[in-house]
Formats: C-alpha cells, structure tokens, sequence
C-alpha cells in the first residue's frame, strides 16, 4: 500500500474543503438566480481529490464528467474561472487553457469515456510519458460508450485509469436498477484488465488504488478500473428534489461516513489540521470562487461570440449569419439575395 | 375543458392511455419512482405499478432497442428520451430498428412504439438538452414526428401517437412544459396525425411553424396585427406526415411565407418547408420564402441562447420582409 | 450433464448437414450470379443446432444474426423460403409468417441483442412461458448493445440466452484485436449473470449449456452468457477473400474439429448413420433449397411493392410517390403541383 | 495524370498524406490487415505498420470516440466507418462530440478528424449499405460533408479534408468505386472545400447533384444534348460548406433547375438546396423547382433497389418537366 505523505494528506484535505465550501457557495449563487443549474460535489471529494493527487499535471490528463472540475485545483487555478465562465453560461466556459491537461467536464453521459481511450492511444504512439484519468458515475457505466472504451482499452493496453465513482444513485435511479454485476469494479473482467473496488470516502484507499493504477499504466501494464464507492450526500443538482426517493435513514447512514469528517479527524488527530485552519481553508475557497464569479461576469462577451469555434473558418453561410447578427435584429434572418 | 400547462396535458394522457389498454408500458431513465425529471410521469409508478413502468438503466440504446423487442411482445411501449440530444445515443436503433420493424417484418409486426423527448431551447439547460433534431429524424422513412405547440395538441396528439401501429417521435417543447397553458378538453381527446392547424387566421402572409414557435409566432402575428397586418400561423403538428393540402391552402391564399424553425438553418426541416411550397404552390409565391431559424453552430450556452433560437421580434422581421418585396 | 436423445442426436446431425449443404448450394448459386452476397454457415453447425434443438418453438424465440436461418429447420420449413427470398433480394424475404418464433437475420450487428432483452421481458411480464435465444458473433460483442443489453438483461433477470458464437473471426479481425477479456463468457460477470464456454464443435456441449439456461431462465433465474467456440471455415461472406488474412495451418487443423465430422463419427459408430443415409439427407436438402429458390423466384413482385410496409397507411406523400411509379416512369417525380 | 477508378483515387491520396505527415493515423474495421473491405486501405499496413494504421474491434462509437481523443494527441486521425449506415451505432460521437470538439473547447484543439464511409446504392448490399444519411449530417453543425463525384476529387477533396482543421465526413459512392474512372493528377492535387464544379456546360436547365447522381445527371444531360437542349450539371463537391455563389450563378443563368439524390425525399438534403435556390436567386426562377429522389421508406432490398434510386430516364423526365413549364 502506498500511502500519501503527511503534507499530501494535509494538501488533499485543503482540496477536499475548498472543493466543498465552493460547490455550496455555486449552490447558493444558482439559488440566488446568479448562475444555472450546478451539480453539489457533497461526498466525492475523497474519491477525486485522492485520485488526482497521485497524478503528474505536467503529463497526465484528467476527463471529468461533471462533479469533478471544482476538486481540480491541483491542475491549476484556472480551472475554478472555467467552472464560474461555464456555470454563467459563458461561451468562454469550455476553454481550459493549454497546458493544462484537464477537459471540460462532459454533459453527455459516458462520452469523455472512448475519448480517454484515444488520447491514452494517442500519448503512446507519440512516446508521451503521460496516463489518462478519466472519470464517470455508476449510471453512466451502462453507456455502450463505457463498455466500447473499456474494451477497446483492453485490446490496446492504453495508459488509462477509468475512475467509476459510484454515489450509489444516477438521479433518482439506485444502483440495484442500474446492475445486476457484483460491483462496478467486476466490469472489468469483460475487458481483460483488473478491476479494483475502494472506499471512496477513504482518501487514502483512493490515492493507493490509483498509484497503484497508474505505475501499471506507466509500466505499459495497461489499464485499470477502479469503482471507488461513496454516496451522494446532496441532490443531484439545483434541479432535483432528492426526499422524492433517497431513503432517509440511507442517508443517515451515509452521512456518518463523510469524507471530509473522516481525514479532518484523522489529521486533527496527528496535529496536522485544527479548527483555525479549517476556517482559513474555507475563508480562502470562498474568497476565490467569489473572484472567479467576478472575474467571469466581468468577461467582454462580444455579441457574436456565439458563431466563433464552430469551424475553424466561417462557411459562407455562417459569415452571412454572422453579418446578419452584427446589423441588428431586423436584418438576421434576411440571408440569401431575397429582394 | 380545463386549463392545463403542456406538462399536465402530457401527463393526463399518459395516465389515460395507460388506464385504457393495459399493453400499454412506460419506461425511461427515471420515469417511475420519482416521476421524470419533469415530472411527465408523474403518479403512474403509483397508479400502475412495477409491471407498467420502469425505471431503466441509463443507456439510451437499450431503452429504445428493448422497445423494438416489447413490441415484437405485443406491448405498445412509450419511451422516453431524458432529452431529445441523447436519442443520438439511440440513432442505431431508433433510425435503424425501430423505424424499419414494419419494413423489414413487411407488418409481421406492429411497431406501435413512442418515443417521447423534450427538446427546444430557452430554459437555459446544459449542452444537448436543447437541441432541435427533428429535421435529423424527418429523413428518417418510417418514422413518424410529432410537434405538438399547445396544451391541448400534446394531449390529443399524444394519445393518437400512442394509439398508432407506427412508430412516432413526440417531442415536447421544454419551454411549453409549464409556459404553455391552455384549455383541454377533457376525457377522450384524439387529434389525427398529418392534419396542420390554423393557429392564426391570415391572409397577408403566412409563418409555418412548430412546437414552440408557433407561440412565438402568434405573438409576432398579434403585434403585427396592430400595424393592420393580417399574418397567419400555420402550425404542422407533425413534420411526418406533412399536411401538403393545408400548406397549399396557406400559400396560395396568402402569397408570401415565411418558415421558422429552432434547428440550424443548414439541413434544418425548414428546408424541407420550402421544397414542399415550391413543389405545392410556387405560382402563388409573391415573393421568395424566408427561413427564421438558428444559426449553423451547435445549441449554445446560456448566456447567448436567447439570440440563438429565433423570437418573435426575428419572426416579425421575416414577415415585415417578406411583406417588402414587390 | 444433459444428453441429447440418440434421435435428438441424428435429428441434429440431419439439420447440420442439411444446412452445410444448403448453404453451399447458395454459395454456387451466389457465384452463378442467381442471388446475392451470402455469408457461407461451414464450422457453425453444431452450435446453430444444438442450441435450438433445446427449445420448444411454440414458445421460445430465436433471434438470429445472419448466418444461422438456413441451419433453424427445427422452426419450419418456411424459414428456407423466406431465406431465398431475401437472397434473390425480394422484400418478403423478411416476412418470416406468424406464429413461427423466429426473427429475419440482422444486419445491423449486434442491434438484435437488446431487442431479444426487451421481447424476452414482453413474454415476463405477459405470462408468456417462452424463452428468448439471441445468437452473435465474437465481433458483434463489441457493439455497445452488446452490453447495453446484458446489463439490462441481468437487472430484470429477463429469460434470454445469449448465444455468442465466436469463430474466432469478424471478417478478418481475429478475437485477440477484439478483446483482451479472458474470453467471450467472461464478460458476463459485468451483467451478473453466469457466462459458460462451450466447445461449439461439440453438439452435445452445445444442447447441454443452453439446456441448462433455458432451465434457468423458465426457473426465473435470468439470463445466461454461453459462448460456443468454434472456427469459421469458409469465408466471411461470398465477398471475402480469407487468403488474405486465415492462417493456413489455423484453417487446416480447424477442419480436423469439423462439428459435422465430429457427430457423424459418433453416430457412425453407434450404427445411427451410414453414407447412404447422408446421401440421402444430402439430396433431400438439396430439393427443398432448389424448390425454395423455385418458389422464390416465382413469387410475385408488384411494381409498387418496395413502397409497401413502412407506414401501415401511405402518407400523402408516399401515396404520391406511389402513383408517380404506378403511372410510370416519366411521371415519377412530379410530385406536387408543380405546373 | 493517370487514369484510375475512385477506389485507386482514394488509395492512393491515403498513401500520400500518410506519407506526408505523420500524424495522419488510419483506424477502422478490416482497414489493416486485409487493408478494407473494398481495398480502399490496401497496402497502407504494409506501408506504414502497426503505430499508423489499426483494425478495430467491431464497435462504431469507439471508432469515432477514440478519434476525438487521438485528435486532442495531437494526431490526424482518418476514421472508416465500414458503411455509412453503421454511422448511426456512432452518432452520439459523430454528431456530439466530434462536431463540437472546437466549439465546446473554443478551439483549443482542433478537431481535425476525417471519417470516411462508402454509401449510396446499385450495387445489391444488404440493408443499411446503402443508405444516403449525408442530409441528417449536414444538419449537425460543426461537421463539413464532402461528396466527391470523380476520381480527381476523391482524390483532391480527401486531400483536402484529411488537411482540413475541422471534422469532415467522407462520403464515397459504392457505386463509383469501381464505377467511376478518371483521369486524375499526379502528384499533390488539393481541390478546395466548398466550390461546386460545373460538370455539363448549359444553359436550359440546370442539374444540382452530388456523388454518384452526378454521373447521372451528366447521362441524363447528353441525352438530352442529342435532342438539341443544353442541360447544365452542378456538381456541389461538398454540402456543407455549401457553395451559394455557385449556385446561384446556376440558377440565374438557366432559370429552371432540377436537384437530384438518393436519400427519402422528406428531410434529404435536396430540400436544402430548394431552400438555397429560393433565398438565393428566386427571382431567376421560371418553373418551379424539381427533387428526384429516393422514396420515403428504407433503402430497399435487391430485386428492386434500381428503382429507387434516380436514374437517368427520371433525371431527364422530370428537366423535361421543368422545361414544360412556361
Ligand atoms: C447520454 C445522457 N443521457 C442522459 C443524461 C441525463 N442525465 C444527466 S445526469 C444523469 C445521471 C448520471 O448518473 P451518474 O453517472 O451515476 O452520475 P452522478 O450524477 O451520480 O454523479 C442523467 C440520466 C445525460 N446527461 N446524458
Ligand atoms: C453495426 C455494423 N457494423 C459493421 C458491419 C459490417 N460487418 C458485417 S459482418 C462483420 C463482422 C461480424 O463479425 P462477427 O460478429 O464475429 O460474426 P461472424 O461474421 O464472424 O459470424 C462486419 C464488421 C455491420 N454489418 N454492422
Ligand atoms: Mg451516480
Ligand atoms: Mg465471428
């Protein structure tokens, strides 16, 4: 077992709080109409912060689905601007700037799956050291996309670690509806590489599963699944009304088992972590999450920044859209040679 | 008559149809226990229990590939799509099997299936909720597309759809969800699919139009009408079948068109619009057809949706245009 | 272990030498230019038979993909005419009449797979006593509906057999550019069901293992994953050119497991079958295929007949379309009022 | 220049940009070791081994999931989909994600991704072979579509689209794999994307094609000539982008225009073009415009498929239909 240092432990904790504190403020910007709909991170920060931190941002990537981006700090500040850019609905949202080897987070469920494969693919044919960490819900582990990659995976011994985390819940939808396998990880066996289950509120356990996936990628070992299990402590986002269907004692129950609690414990315990730090983690996660919003919300947004990066040149006709746009309404939809 | 939003008419009739033939069987991505994610099934997991809807895995495909097999069953499956974008999910099956079922059995089989998804800009979702593939799915032989714009329509609408031995994709504007309100009949509704109706009467010119632009389009033909303009709306209700004759009738006793549509203009249905006026009615054509329509660039982000998908102020521009020419 | 009856036996070894020889009479009609490209049955015989030799065909489906229709005589002798029919490319070809359980072949690879899910769940939830056997290829389980299905077959616990019959080719792709999963059965541990490995040149492995699932599935046990492992010997269609890319030795010492050689010995042996007996099966066969593709070919075509069966009533458009061919073909196109 | 059939076209431009630069990378299924089902990859295998051209497990979407991954590499993936039917097990890639690659990551990466597929028919495949779905791509915004029509523009358009910063469907006629010869230049040959060519002079009538109907079209208008009418053939080369200028000359010089292709009428791309004619030179208009089409079912089956797909007799009846017209 490879353990994490102290003073990782300590930085995974700053992670997994400022994670936190900023997913709540999102929450309450969203509700104070300031942003749109945003998904509450509230009990996968082990299971993403202890995976990334066993990860080299100068040569591995990470594919997020959705709740992860806000755990990214280690990849770099500019993410968070990203996250504020996209949650205002900002066109500018989906630019994670290079080098940063981190994608924007994926809305079509299973997708960024087969991509992890490719660009895993595509870094060993160009002799890049990096590995692929990509990440997924137990639902969407039911996409043909997960399986197709998965294989394909096996078949080219790709440097990727697919990160299943199961939060016991796609929406509404609990995992015994989801599968019938024995667990996430046992998927693996259908694609000929191992499959390793972790307690995702162990950050520890994530950060050794993930190492330990990570030197086998980097040894040419091929790729390892790892289904890491924690349950989903909020809605599923602003959107949704969860006492419609979580169990209330499961919740509880789930409760009990917070990520956060356990390693504050754990490192208030060893000295490495007390109240007065705890409030500076908070106080500085907020204080940039809040400069992110300003930031974002002070981006020009040119008036036709709609039409930009859909091709890398206008057609013909998008130049004629475009032309329309910039003249004022009246004349938007007057294209062609009509009179 | 009652006064329902789009939403509770979708829902009334889903529990309607299902009280009256019990081959009738939902299933989606959290449409039982918690009632859809906009709550267009609500009550039926209560009401009908575990053997009539169903919870599904979360894989587009398979929800519309095991409707192909529970219709071979003899069920009349009504599916839903979360979101109209991940029907691409499904394209292999719902282009390639659930459309071909009749053709390729040669009517062994009934492919009575539905597929319903809300789609349509204006809520300001993220990616691939928005998007308007109706056109996409028009090319698609042997399905049929559905379009209701009122409350009344998606009840009457989507009790024929189900009612019908083809397959049909009925799409729910999200902006009408609860933005659209309106008197429904009550009990027994059944509107004919392929009939295009008369949402405004008109004869200076004529906006063709669908799901939710049709509301949008009345709006711009009122404000018009206070410029003394006289503007009708013609909305299709179903792009497949197309009501060529009400179409015809519209052209020709109107002159000049104007087609408006969500969709990217390149490729969009509306083309599709403009073909059939030309072939049904080009000598009455006062003067060129104008399409309204979103640009050629994927559905964006929040911020600028609302200039992307066309309002009344665009449609009312197209007319005015249209009005123009000598 | 389930034995097959010495009659189920030669009533096996009937059927597989009825359909080798069948479908080499459509491989020398194909090259005679009589019907179209057809993908030759040679080394699937034991696995297609014995699998359904298992079933009651008053009540269980089979859902096949394209190689296996000429070797389903258990289900009536309709199934050869509708098979000529397809391959002399009329549209009856797909119209296999009611009440025979058994679906046209699939194109469209590995599409079948949830539809035999979703019709074996049609049969559950109807107290219908059937079971559903779906038949694909070692490369068709590739396809996301592959496990799309599997997956959703094991959280209903619907009664379906998946039949992979791996030939250890998808056209020239072997199984190890596939997948690196142990084998095809093992993927089953990622729907929770149990996945068998049958030898497929075998018939009595064959009639045992999906004996045992259609046991299991009418027990309401659920699905069952059984891979029949066999070789292809021929080609992948009339189209393909195997030189290219089969081994030579790999295709010699496959002949030597020949499943039809394999049977005939053995019921030599026991005195259930002698030369004049094959000769005469040989010859029987090769009467119904010709009287099949007589048929067939005497079928009547209307001029409007490929507008048949896509809607159950024409749309006005189609309606149109339909005069315009009817009227012939200057007219064709002239939909709409156009003058 | 060398006179060769399509497929040798294709051949030898994939030999050339893979010689050429080495991020050009190959993937599909049967493209390596038996270098494609119809040989359009031969030689590359041997050419260029294993680290440039790979056979894939039988799975669509991960063919074109995987290119948006070798893409954000840094490579220049050239995909195959074995037929353009099986393009439907990978829409959710094609259409939503290689499409939005530069729109969703604001042109961080460049999706510089080629898929090739053959489609279209007369030449007996089974079902989904042949169908014609380049009306449902174009209407994904994002992708470009080429449709070569010879062998010098397969060979020039590949070319182009294998260089081209923005995803590209490929689309290679069946029927002009062996069908189609040419004269084609040596050497480096680049034909621009996006301006249609003028395959028949003319001035009666104008043609619109794509593909293999350019073939067509081009018999149906030296027939034509022989009884004394001059029947101009456009020849598009690329549906999107869509060459409106050219078009439109088109249409002002004949005044009276057919457009021709094999897909269903409803929703095909030939609706678009009407659409085109009309926003772009209506008043140049003497007839109303015609489509020649496929029908609105499924690509059918074998015994009858020569009747579904326009063939000359229907292209030249229905010019002579516009030229009835006074
Ligand atoms: C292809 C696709 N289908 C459906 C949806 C709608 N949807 C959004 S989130 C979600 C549930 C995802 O569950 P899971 O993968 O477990 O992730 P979690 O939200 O639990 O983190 C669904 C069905 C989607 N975004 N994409
Ligand atoms: C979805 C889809 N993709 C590609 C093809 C083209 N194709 C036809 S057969 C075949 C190989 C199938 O291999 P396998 O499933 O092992 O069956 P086998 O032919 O070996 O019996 C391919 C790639 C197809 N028909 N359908
Ligand atoms: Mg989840
Ligand atoms: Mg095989």
């Amino acid at each position: 077992m490879t353990r994490p240092s102290d003073e990782q432990r300590r930085q995974m904790l700053v992670d997994m709080v400022s994670a936190r504190t900023q997913s709540r403020r999102m929450w309450n910007l969203q509700r104070q109409g300031q942003i749109g709909t945003m998904a509450p991170i509230d009990g996968h920060e082990a299971a993403i912060v202890g995976a990334v931190h066993t990860l080299d941002p100068s040569c591995d990537w990470v594919l997020p689905q959705y709740r992860e981006p806000v755990a990214l700090y280690r990849y770099g500040p500019e993410i968070l601007e990203h996250v504020m850019l996209y949650n205002i609905g900002h066109p500018s949202g989906g630019h994670i700037p290079a080098p940063i080897r981190v994608l924007p987070h994926q809305i079509s469920l299973a997708t960024q799956i087969p991509h992890a494969v490719g660009l895993a693919w595509g870094l060993t044919l160009q002799d890049d050291p990096g590995v692929v960490l990509v990440f997924f819900g137990d639902g969407s582990s039911s996409e043909g996309d997960f399986y197709e990659a998965g294989n394909l995976a096996g078949v080219l011994g790709a440097p990727v670690i697919f990160l299943c985390v199961n939060n016991q819940w796609a929406i509404s939808t609990p995992t015994h509806l989801q599968t019938a396998a024995e667990s996430f990880a046992a998927k693996a066996a259908a694609f000929g590489f191992p499959g390793v289950q972790v307690d995702g509120n162990d950050v520890d356990a994530v950060f050794d599963a993930v190492h330990t996936a990570r030197e086998r990628a980097l040894a040419g070992q091929g790729p390892t699944l790892i289904e890491a299990t924690v349950y989903r402590l909020g809605p599923h986002t602003t959107a949704d009304d969860p006492t419609r269907y979580v169990p209330v004692e499961d919740l509880e129950a789930a409760r009990q088992r917070d990520p956060i609690a356990r390693l504050r414990a754990e490192l208030e315990a060893s000295g490495l972590w007390d109240d007065a730090v705890h409030a500076d983690v908070e106080a500085a996660a907020i204080a940039d999450i809040d400069a992110a919003f300003e930031k974002a919300k002070s981006t020009p947004l040119e008036p036709d920044a709609m039409l930009d990066h859909c091709y890398s040149q206008d057609t013909q006709r998008l130049a004629r859209q475009r032309a329309g746009m910039l003249s004022g309404l009246e004349d938007q939809d007057a294209g062609g040679r009509i009179s | 008559m009652t006064e329902l939003n789009m939403l509770e008419a979708i829902n009334e009739c889903l529990h309607a149809e299902m009280a009256r033939d019990d081959r009738v069987v939902v299933l989606g991505e959290d449409v039982a226990r918690t009632g859809g994610v906009f709550r267009a099934t609500d009550g039926l997991f209560e009401k009908f229990g575990e053997n009539r809807i169903f919870d599904m895995p979360l894989a587009e495909g398979a929800i519309a590939g095991a409707s192909v097999g529970l219709a071979i069953a003899g069920l009349v499956p009504v599916a839903e799509m979360q979101f109209l974008g991940f029907a691409y999910q499904a394209m292999h099956q719902i282009a390639g099997q659930v459309a071909r079922l009749r053709y390729r059995t040669q009517s062994r089989f009934d492919p009575a299936i539905t597929i319903r998804a809300p789609f349509g800009g204006g809520v300001r979702t993220p990616e691939l909720h928005s998007d308007s593939l109706e056109g996409q799915l028009a090319n698609v032989a042997g399905l049929k597309i559905v379009v209701p714009a009122t409350a009344a329509d998606a009840k009457g609408l989507l009790a024929s759809s189900i009612r019908d031995p083809d397959p049909v994709v009925f799409l729910e504007p999200l902006r009408g969800y609860r933005g659209i309100r309106g008197e429904v009949p009550d009990g027994e509704h059944l509107v004919p699919l392929g009939s295009a109706r008369t949402a405004r009467p008109g004869t200076d010119a004529v906006v063709i139009a669908w799901s939710h632009q049709v509301e949008l389009a009345c709006r711009a033909s009122d404000r018009l009408s206070e410029e003394g303009l006289s503007i009708r709306v013609l909305d299709l209700r179903s792009l497949v079948p197309l009501d060529l004759a009400a179409i015809a009738e519209a052209v020709d006793s109107c002159g000049r068109v104007v087609v408006t549509e969500e969709s990217p203009q390149t490729g969009g249905f509306g083309g599709e619009v403009v073909a059939t006026v030309v072939e049904e009615s080009f000598w009455s054509l006062e003067a060129p057809v104008v399409r309204v329509s979103g640009f050629d660039v994927p559905y964006p982000v929040g911020m600028v949706e609302d200039s992307y998908v066309p309002d009344e102020d665009r449609i009312a521009a197209a007319v005015r245009r249209v009005l123009e020419v000598a």
